[in-house]
C-alpha cells in the first residue's frame, strides 16, 4: 500500500510545521485584539502537534509516544483556550477593552 | 480496495497523496496567513477553523486516524466555538473597524521571519534523519492505532493521563471563576402562589400601623446597581 | 467447596456497604429502612462467618492458585525456635487456610506492597464472634434507638465500627491491620459523643463530648507506641506481611535475628517491639494505667458500650497481642504483660465494687476480665486467652445489653436522666417487671461469676489452671479477682433485681436536673422491652450458658484447641475446684452483704460503705486515678506554663530589651560616621542609578507581546550563536 | 461497488478510475436517499402532528398531499434570495452550506444494511460525533452574519445547547464503545445477533445438525467476543434489550432529540420568543438548506441511534437469507436495509410524537436536564457497562483474584452481569431522579419584595 512515507519527505512536513509555527508567532505578536493572539497562540500548538505526528509516521509508527503526546498537548490547548478566553472576558469585563496594546498596567 | 494491485496504482497513488499534500499544505498556511492578517476578527477565527481543517485532513493522510477524528472534534467541535463566544462576548463594534496590528508590528515580522530563514529551515534540511527501513514487500507497515493509545493511555502513560484529566477539570473550574458575573441581587419573577402570599402579607402590614420602611432606600440602591450588571 | 473462604472479603464490605448506602443515599432520611438495612446487612456477614469457620473447622484450604484441597494435612511452623522464653504452652504460627492479597501502592523496594486477607482458625472464630455479637446489637439498637432523630447516623456508624473491626481480624499485613484499628479508633470517638449536644447540672461530671475526646485522646497514646512498634518492626523486618514464609514478619530467621540483636538500651530488639506493640493493646484493650477511658466511655448509648466492650475494641488490643505472639514469644515482654494483666484484673475489680451506675460497674468488670486475658497472654496461654476473649465477648455483649434494656425500662418511670436511669440504688425488684431481661441477665451474671457450668466458668478456669501450672503470683492475684467478681456481681443483681422497687422515689440529684425531656412518669412502672431488644438477650444467653462447650478441660473436648491446632492446659481438679469454691463464697458473700441492702429508701448508704467508709470512698472514687492524673500531669502542665512565662518575662524579655538599647547606642554612633562620611558618596550612586533606571524604563512597556518578541529575539540569536558559531 | 464495476467495465478504464467513478456513484446514492427520506420525513411530520391537533394537514397536491413537499420546494427555488444589507456577505452565504455539509458526511460511515457499507472508518463512533459538532459552526456564522439580533440570540442559544448535549450523548455512546470494544460502526450490527438480552447464548450442541437457518456464526457480546460461536439467531440481540444498552438508548436517544433541535429543545428557534433563531434572515435556497440540513441530522442521528443500540440492519431472518448463499445474500441486504429503515422511521414517528405532545423547556431547565440528569446516569451507565463486560468476559486474574466467575457457564455469567447491571441502573436512575426533585430552596426577602411591588 502506498503511504505517505514514501509519497512525500519528511523534511517537507518539518518545514511547514515550521511555517506554520512561525506565522502563528507572527500573529501571537502582532494582534492588537486579545483574542487575535489566543488564535496565533493556537496554531502554534498545531504546528507542534504537526511535528509530533510526523516524527512519529516516519520514525517510529509503531510506538505510541508520538499520538500519545499530541493528545496531551490538544488537551492542553483545550484546557489553554477555555482559561485564556475567560481571562479575556474578565479583562474586558474590568477595563472595557480586548486590545492587548491597552492593557498595560505594569509599564515602568 | 481488493487484494488486486497494478504498478499503476501505487505510483498514481503516491502522486496523488504527494497533490493532496500540497494542497492540505497550502490550504494550512494560506488559512493561517489569512488568520493573522484579516482585519476582522470573526473572519481570522473562521480562518482559523479551516487551517484546523487542514490539520486534521494532514494527520489523516499520515493515518492518524484517531488524531484527526479528535483534532475535528475538539478544535472545530469546542475550541473555535469557544472562541467565537468570547468574541460575541467581547466585542466592541467601533474597534472592528481600527487597526488591527500593534504600531510595532514589524517587530513582529522580523522575529518569525528570523526564526524560520536562520534557524527552522537549515536545521530541517541539513539534519540526517534516520528512517526506518520500509516494510518487506507485501506486509502492511505495523502502525499504532486508537487502540493501542487506550492501551498506553492505561498503561504507561497512566500518570499523564490523570494529570491531564485533573488539568481539564482544574482549567474549568477556573474559567468559571475567572468569567463568573456576580450578579448583586437577581430580580425572580414571582410566581403565582408567591404574588398571592405577597399581597395577603401587604394587607395584614397595612392592617396595623403603617411604620416606615428602612428598606425602600436599600432597595433602591441595589436595583440601581442591579441594572448596571 | 471453599466458597465462603474465596469471598471471605464480603464479610467486612457488607457492613462498609450499609455505612456508605447510609452515609450517601437518601435512605437516611428514612430512620427504619436505614436501620433494618444495616441489620439486615450484618445478618448476610454473619451467615457467610459461619459458613468460613465451617469451611476452616473441616479443613479446607485454598492454596495460591485459588484450587480448594480438602483436608489438606497440618503442616504447622515451629515459631519459637530460637529462645523458649515463654513459660507457657508453645504457640506455632498455623498455615492459613487463604491468603489473598492484591498488589498496592507499589511503595518501591523488594518486596512487593500488599493488601488482602487471611483466613485461619483464629480468625474465623473472631469472625464468628464478631458477627454474631454486632448482629445482635445490631438487632439490639433497632428497638433500643427508636426514638432518638439521630438513628439512621447511628447505624451507619456501627456499621463502620463492625466493618473495620472485621477488616483488622482479617487483615493480612499489620499496616491494613493499624489502618482498620485506627478506624476503630475514630467510630469509637464519633459514637461515645454521639448524644454530643447532652450536658449535665453537674459540671464535674464528665459530658459525652468529653468522654469521646478523652478516649480518643487515651488510646491515640498506646497507638502513637504501636505504630512506632510498627515502624521499627518494618526497619528490621522490610516487610509488615503476617505469615512465617520468607519476606513476612514470622519468618523464623528474622525472629530469632530480632531476638538476638541487642540495641542501646540494653534490650533485644523483639523485645522493645514487642513492647511497643503491646503499648496499643494497653491503649486499646484499657489496660493499667491507660484504663480511664473506658469507664467514661459509658457515656455513649447502651449498644455502643456493648459494641465496645464485647465485639470489636477492647477485643481488638486482646487480638493484637494474641496476632502478634510469635513477636512475644522470642522476647523477654511477657512477664510484663502479666503483671499488667493480673494487676488491672485485680484492680478494676476493686473499683467495681463501690460503684453505682450499672454501665459503670460492668465496664470495670470488662476491665478487670480484659486483665485476665492479658495476664492469659503473658503466661503463655494463647488458648486460654482467646477461649476467654471469646466466652467474653458473649457475655459481656448479653449484659451489656441486658443493662441497655433495664435502663430502657427504668427510663419509662424516672425519665430519660441516665443519672438516675442507671443508678442501680434507684431500681430493686425489676425480675418482676423485666422477667426475660431478668432471666438472660441472671445467665449472664453466673458466667461472668464463673458458676460452674456456664461458659465463664470454664474459660476462666482454664486461665487460673495455667497460671497455676505457671506464676502462682499470677494465680493468686487473678484468684482475688475472681472473688471480687462474683462479689459484685451479686451485689449489682442483689440491688438491681431482688428486693422492692425504689424507683418511684428516686435518689435526689445533688444538682438540679435540667433536660429538654423533663417529664417523669413516676406513677408507671417499669416494663419489658420490645421482641427487638429481648430477642438477642435471649440469643446470647444461649451463648453465656452453653458457650463453654466448645472447650472443656477433658481430654478429648479441646475442641477450640484443636480447631486452633494449639497446644492447650490440661484439666487441673484442685484449681477448678478453688476457682467453683470462690465463685460460690463469693456470691453467697454478696448475698449476705446486700440481701436487705436498700430495703427501704433510695437514699440509703450501701452496706460496704457502713462496714469500712474510707476503703469505699476510694473505691467509689476509682482510687482517685483520674484526681491523680489531674494532681501529675495536669499540673505538671501548668507549672511548666507558668516556668516559661516566668523564664520568657524575666529572661528572654530582659535579653531583648537589653540588644534594642545597645543597637540604639551603636546607631547613634553610626549616625555620625555615616552623616558625615557615607551621605555624599551615597547621594551620588543614587543619583546615578536614577538616571541609569530612568533611561532603562522605557524598555518595560508593559505590553505582553513586547516581552514575548524579545524572548523569541534571544531564542533565534542564541540559536544563530549554536547553529553558526560553536557548531 | 467497485467490485461490481470492475466486473462490468473492468480493462476498458485505468483502474483509478474505476475506484474514483465507484466513490462518486455510492456518494450519489446515499445523497440521494438522504434527501428522498427528507421529502418523505417533512409530508409525514406534517400529517402526523395535523392527524394529532384534529386536522387533516396538506392533501390537496398529489394522492394525500403526497406532492405537497415539491411544491414547497418549487416555491423555495423561485423565491429571492435575500442577503441584508449590513450583513456580512460571505459569512451570510457560506454558513448553509457549513451547516448542511459535515452532516451530510455523517452519512458516509453509517451501513446501510447487510454488505453495505458506504466507507469502513475504525474511529467511526468518535466521526460521527465529531462532524455533527462541525455544523455548529455554521449556525454560528448564520447567526454573527446575519447581522440581526434575533439571530445571534438564535445562534448562541442552538451552540450553546448543541455542545452541552454533546457530552451526554457521547457518554452514551461511550457504552457501545465499551461493550464493543472498538469505535467502528461496522461491527455493531454482527455483534448484535442473537437472542434478546443474552446475545449469543443458546449454543448449536452438535455442528453438522444445526440448520443454518436458525443457528449462525456469532461474535455476540454477551460471551466471547474473540472467538465465533455457534449459536441460535434470530437477529434480536439488540443492545437496547440489556439494561446497559437500554439506559445507554434513552440517554443518547434524548440528547439526540436536543442535537437535533426537536420539539421539547427547539429553543434555537423558538418562533414565539425570538422568531426564527438563526434562520430569521434566510429565504430562498439558503433556507432550504438549513431545513435539508437539519432535517438530514435527525435521520443521521436516527440511523446512529438505531445501528447502536437497536442493532442497525440486524433483524430476524436477515442471518437465515444470508446462509443461504447465491443470490439470497442480495435478498438479505435488502431485508436488513429494509429493517433499519424501519427503525429510523420508528424513531422518526416517535420525535414527531414528542413533538406533538410536550411544550418547550425553559433554557435553565434544558441545561438542568442535561447536566443534572442525563451525564450522571450516562456517566453511571459507563460503570454499569464495565462491570458488564467484567463480569462476562473477565477471568478471576484480572479481577485480582477476588471475584471468581471462573467455574461458572456463559449464561450463567451473562444471567449475573445483567442482573447486577439492572440493579445498578435502577437504583441510580431512581437516586438521581430523587435527587433532581427535591424541591427547590424558595428563598425571598419579604420585606424586599412589598417594597419592591
Amino acid at each position: 500500500m502506498p503511504s505517505m512515507t514514501e509519497a512525500v519527505p519528511l523534511p517537507w512536513v518539518l518545514t511547514l510545521a515550521g511555517a506554520l509555527f512561525c506565522v502563528g508567532l507572527f500573529g501571537a505578536l502582532s494582534r492588537r485584539n486579545t483574542v487575535g493572539i489566543l488564535l496565533g497562540i493556537e496554531l502554534m500548538l498545531n504546528a507542534v502537534n504537526i511535528n509530533l505526528i510526523a516524527f512519529w509516521r516516519y520514525l517510529e509508527p509503531n510506538v505510541v509516544a508520538g499520538q500519545t503526546f499530541a493528545l496531551f498537548v490538544i488537551t492542553v490547548a483545550a484546557a489553554e483556550a477555555a482559561v485564556g478566553l475567560a481571562m479575556i472576558i474578565a479583562i474586558y469585563r474590568a477595563r472595557q477593552t480586548v486590545n492587548a496594546d491597552e492593557v498595560d498596567s505594569l509599564r515602568g | 480496495m481488493g487484494q488486486y494491485q497494478s504498478p499503476c496504482l501505487v505510483l498514481c497513488m503516491n502522486t496523488l497523496i504527494t497533490v493532496l499534500f500540497l494542497i492540505f499544505a497550502a490550504l494550512i498556511l494560506t488559512s493561517a496567513i489569512m488568520t493573522v492578517t484579516v482585519k476582522n476578527i470573526v473572519h481570522a477565527a473562521l480562518w482559523l477553523i479551516s487551517s484546523f481543517f487542514g490539520v486534521g485532513a494532514l494527520y489523516l493522510l499520515m493515518e492518524a486516524e484517531f488524531l484527526g477524528v479528535a483534532q475535528v472534534l475538539i478544535y472545530v467541535g469546542a475550541v473555535s466555538i469557544l472562541i467565537l463566544f468570547a468574541i460575541m462576548l467581547t466585542r466592541d463594534l467601533e474597534g472592528s473597524q481600527n487597526r488591527q496590528l500593534t504600531p510595532r508590528w514589524w517587530i513582529a515580522l522580523i522575529v518569525p521571519a528570523a526564526l524560520f530563514g536562520l534557524l527552522i529551515v537549515p536545521t530541517v534540511m541539513t539534519h540526517a534523519w534516520q528512517l526506518p527501513p520500509p516494510p518487506p514487500a507485501g506486509q502492511p507497515p505495523a502502525i499504532s492505532g486508537a487502540q493501542q493509545i487506550g492501551t498506553a493511555f492505561m498503561r504507561e502513560y497512566f500518570l499523564p493521563f490523570q494529570v491531564a484529566a485533573i488539568l481539564l477539570t482544574v482549567a474549568m473550574i477556573g474559567a468559571i471563576v475567572i468569567a463568573f458575573e456576580e450578579r448583586e441581587r437577581r430580580r425572580r419573577v414571582l410566581t403565582l402562589v408567591e404574588q398571592v402570599r405577597l399581597r395577603q402579607r401587604q394587607q395584614q402590614r397595612q392592617q396595623p400601623a403603617p411604620r416606615p420602611e428602612p428598606a425602600a432606600t436599600a432597595v433602591q440602591t441595589s436595583e440601581a446597581t442591579g441594572g448596571e450588571t | 467447596m471453599g466458597w465462603f473462604l474465596q469471598n471471605a472479603w464480603l464479610i467486612p464490605l457488607l457492613p462498609l456497604i450499609g455505612f456508605a448506602v447510609i452515609t450517601l443515599t437518601p435512605i437516611q432520611r428514612n430512620k427504619n429502612a436505614s436501620a433494618w438495612l444495616a441489620t439486615l446487612l450484618m445478618v448476610v456477614a454473619t451467615v457467610i462467618a459461619l459458613g468460613t469457620a465451617v469451611e476452616v473447622a473441616s479443613g479446607v484450604k485454598i492454596t495460591a492458585d485459588g484450587a480448594a484441597a480438602a483436608h489438606a494435612e497440618e503442616t504447622a511452623h515451629a515459631t519459637g525456635s530460637a529462645a523458649e522464653k515463654g513459660v507457657g504452652h508453645k504457640f506455632e504460627w498455623r498455615e492459613p487456610n487463604i491468603v489473598r492479597t492484591i498488589r498496592w501502592a507499589p511503595a518501591g523496594g523488594d518486596v512487593p506492597f500488599t493488601m488482602g486477607y487471611i483466613i485461619d482458625p483464629a480468625v474465623a472464630a473472631m469472625l464468628v464472634m464478631v458477627t454474631i455479637t454486632a448482629t445482635c446489637i445490631h438487632l439490639f439498637s433497632v428497638g433500643y434507638m427508636a426514638h432518638d432523630p439521630r438513628q439512621a447516623r447511628f447505624f451507619s456508624f456501627i456499621s463502620l465500627f463492625t466493618a473495620a473491626m472485621l477488616t483488622m481480624v482479617m487483615a493480612s499485613n499489620l499496616l491494613l491491620f493499624f489502618m482498620a484499628w485506627e478506624i476503630m479508633g475514630l467510630c469509637s470517638y464519633l459514637l461515645i459523643g454521639f448524644w454530643y449536644d447532652k450536658n449535665y447540672a453537674d459540671p464535674n461530671q464528665i459530658t459525652p463530648r468529653q468522654a469521646a475526646i478523652k478516649a480518643f485522646i487515651t488510646t491515640r497514646i498506646g497507638d502513637v507506641l504501636f505504630m512506632i512498634g510498627l515502624a521499627w518492626l518494618w526497619t528490621e523486618a522490610g516487610t509488615l506481611e503476617l505469615g512465617t514464609g520468607p519476606g513476612q514478619v514470622f519468618n523464623p530467621e528474622l525472629l530469632e535475628r530480632l531476638a538476638t540483636t541487642t540495641t542501646s538500651i540494653g534490650i533485644s530488639a523483639a523485645t522493645g517491639i514487642a513492647l511497643l506493640i503491646f503499648s496499643g493493646t494497653i491503649g486499646k484493650s484499657a489496660q493499667f494505667p491507660l484504663h480511664v477511658w473506658l469507664p467514661d466511655a459509658m457515656e455513649g448509648p447502651t449498644p455502643v458500650s456493648a459494641l465496645i466492650h464485647a465485639a470489636t475494641m477492647v477485643s481488638a488490643g486482646v487480638f493484637l497481642t494474641a496476632r502478634t505472639f510469635p513477636i512475644f514469644q522470642v522476647s523477654d515482654a511477657l512477664p510484663v504483660v502479666a503483671t499488667i494483666g493480673a494487676f488491672t484484673a485485680l484492680f478494676a475489680a476493686l473499683i467495681a465494687v463501690g460503684q453505682f451506675d450499672i454501665k459503670r460497674i460492668l465496664a470495670y468488670s470488662t476491665l478487670s476480665q480484659l486483665g485476665f486475658m492479658v495476664a492469659a497472654l503473658g503466661i503463655g496461654g494463647w488458648v486460654a486467652a482467646m477461649f476467654h476473649l471469646l466466652t467474653h465477648a458473649f457475655f459481656k455483649a448479653l449484659l451489656f445489653l441486658g443493662s441497655g434494656s433495664v435502663i430502657h425500662g427504668m427510663e419509662a418511670t424516672v425519665g430519660h436522666d441516665s443519672n438516675t436511669a442507671q443508678d442501680i440504688r434507684n431500681m430493686g425488684g425489676l425480675r418482676r417487671f423485666m422477667p426475660v431481661t431478668f432471666l438472660t441477665y441472671m445467665a449472664g451474671f453466673l458466667a461472668l461469676a464463673g458458676f460452674p457450668g456456664f461458659a465463664g466458668f470454664w474459660s476462666k478456669d482454664e486461665i487460673l489452671a495455667d497460671a497455676f501450672r505457671a506464676n502462682t503470683l499470677v494465680w493468686v492475684v487473678l484468684s482475688l479477682a475472681s472473688l471480687l467478681t462474683a462479689f459484685y456481681m451479686t451485689r449489682q443483681i442483689m440491688v438491681v433485681f431482688f428486693g422492692a422497687f425504689r424507683g418511684h422515689h428516686p435518689r435526689q440529684q445533688p444538682y438540679a436536673f435540667v433536660s429538654h425531656d423533663d417529664h417523669r412518669h413516676e406513677a408507671h412502672d417499669p416494663h419489658e422491652s420490645p421482641w427487638t431488644m429481648t430477642v438477642p438477650l435471649v440469643i446470647l444467653a444461649l451463648f453465656a450458658v452453653f458457650g463453654g462447650v466448645v472447650n472443656l478441660p477433658f481430654d478429648g473436648f479441646h475442641h477450640l484447641a484443636d480447631f486452633f491446632g494449639q497446644e492447650a492446659g490440661k484439666l487441673n481438679l484442685l484449681v477448678m475446684g478453688i476457682s467453683s469454691a470462690i465463685a460460690i463464697g463469693g456470691i453467697l458473700l454478696g448475698w449476705l452483704v446486700y440481701r436487705n441492702a436498700f430495703a427501704s429508701s433510695a437514699e440509703e448508704t450501701d452496706p460496704l460503705e457502713r462496714m469500712m467508709p474510707g476503703v469505699f470512698k476510694a473505691l467509689n472514687r476509682k482510687f482517685y486515678f483520674d484526681e491523680l492524673y489531674a494532681a501529675t500531669f495536669g499540673v505538671a502542665s501548668t507549672v511548666l506554663a507558668r516556668l516559661w512565662t516566668w523564664f520568657d518575662e524575666q529572661v528572654i524579655d530582659r535579653v531583648v530589651i537589653e540588644t534594642g538599647r545597645f543597637t540604639q547606642f551603636l546607631g547613634q554612633v553610626n549616625f555620625i560616621i555615616d552623616d558625615a562620611m557615607l551621605n555624599d558618596g551615597a547621594d551620588l550612586i543614587a543619583t546615578g542609578t536614577q538616571v541609569a533606571g530612568d533611561r532603562t524604563r522605557r524598555t518595560t512597556t508593559g505590553k505582553v507581546q513586547d516581552y514575548v518578541a524579545l524572548a523569541f529575539a534571544g531564542a533565534v540569536v542564541l540559536g544563530v550563536l549554536y547553529l553558526y558559531l560553536v557548531r | 461497488m467497485t467490485d461490481i464495476l470492475r466486473s462490468w467495465i473492468g480493462g476498458a478504464l485505468p483502474d483509478w478510475l474505476i475506484v474514483l467513478i465507484a466513490y462518486l456513484l455510492v456518494t450519489t446514492i446515499v445523497l440521494f436517499y438522504a434527501v428522498g427520506n427528507f421529502i418523505m420525513m417533512v409530508w409525514a411530520e406534517r400529517r402526523v402532528v395535523a392527524r394529532m391537533q384534529d386536522r387533516l394537514g396538506p392533501n390537496r397536491v398529489g394522492p394525500a398531499g403526497l406532492l405537497q413537499p415539491i411544491a414547497d420546494a418549487v416555491k423555495m427555488f423561485t423565491k429571492e434570495d435575500i442577503v441584508p444589507r449590513n450583513a456580512d456577505r460571505w459569512v451570510h452565504l457560506l454558513a448553509p452550506i457549513v451547516a448542511l455539509a459535515p452532516v451530510a458526511m455523517m452519512l458516509a460511515v453509517i451501513p446501510w444494511g447487510r454488505g453495505w457499507e458506504p466507507v469502513d472508518l475504525n474511529v467511526a463512533l468518535l466521526y460521527m460525533v465529531a462532524v455533527s459538532a462541525v455544523s455548529g459552526v455554521g449556525l454560528m456564522m448564520a447567526g454573527w452574519g446575519s447581522n440581526n439580533k434575533f439571530a445571534l440570540l438564535g445562534a448562541m442559544r442552538a451552540v450553546a445547547q448543541l455542545v452541552s448535549y454533546e457530552i451526554p450523548a457521547v457518554t452514551a455512546l461511550l457504552t457501545v464503545v465499551i461493550l464493543a470494544g472498538g469505535m467502528s460502526l461496522l461491527e455493531l450490527p454482527y455483534m448484535q445477533a442473537g437472542v434478546p438480552i443474552m446475545g449469543a447464548t443458546i449454543l448449536c450442541g452438535d455442528p453438522a445438525g444445526c440448520s443454518p437457518l436458525l443457528y449462525s456464526t456469532i461474535t455476540s457480546f454477551p460471551g466471547s467476543p474473540n472467538e465465533p460461536v455457534q449459536a441460535l439467531d434470530l437477529g434480536l440481540g439488540w443492545w437496547v434489550f440489556t439494561p446497559v444498552g437500554f439506559l445507554g438508548f434513552l440517554v443518547f436517544f434524548i440528547a439526540a432529540l436536543a442535537e437535533g433541535e426537536r420539539t421539547p429543545f427547539d429553543i434555537p428557534e423558538a418562533d414565539s420568543e425570538i422568531v426564527a433563531g438563526y434562520m430569521t434572515e434566510y429565504s430562498g435556497m439558503k433556507f432550504a438548506t438549513f431545513y435539508i440540513a437539519q432535517y438530514i441530522l435527525n435521520f443521521a442521528l436516527s440511523a446512529l441511534a438505531a445501528t447502536a443500540f437497536l442493532g442497525g440492519w440486524q433483524g430476524p431472518g436477515v442471518a437465515a437469507l444470508a446462509n443461504m448463499g447465491g443470490p439470497w445474500v442480495h435478498v438479505a441486504a435488502a431485508l436488513s436495509a429494509f429493517y433499519l429503515l424501519a427503525k429510523i422511521w420508528i424513531l422518526f414517528f416517535v420525535m414527531i410524537w414528542l413533538r406533538g405532545a410536550f411544550p418547550r423547556l425553559r433554557v435553565d431547565q434544558l441545561m438542568d436536564f442535561a447536566w443534572k440528569l442525563l451525564l450522571p446516569l450516562a456517566l453511571v451507565n459507563i460503570v454499569s457497562a464495565s462491570l458488564m463486560v467484567g463480569l462476562t468476559q473477565w477471568t478471576s486474574a484480572q479481577w485480582g483474584g477476588l471475584i471468581s466467575l471462573d467455574g461458572f457457564a456463559p449464561w450463567q455469567r451473562q444471567l449475573i452481569a445483567v442482573l447486577v447491571t439492572a440493579i445498578i441502573n435502577i437504583a441510580a436512575a431512581y437516586w438521581i431522579l430523587a435527587i433532581n426533585q427535591r424541591p427547590k430552596q424558595v428563598e425571598w426577602d419579604e420585606e424586599e419584595l412589598i417594597a419592591a411591588s
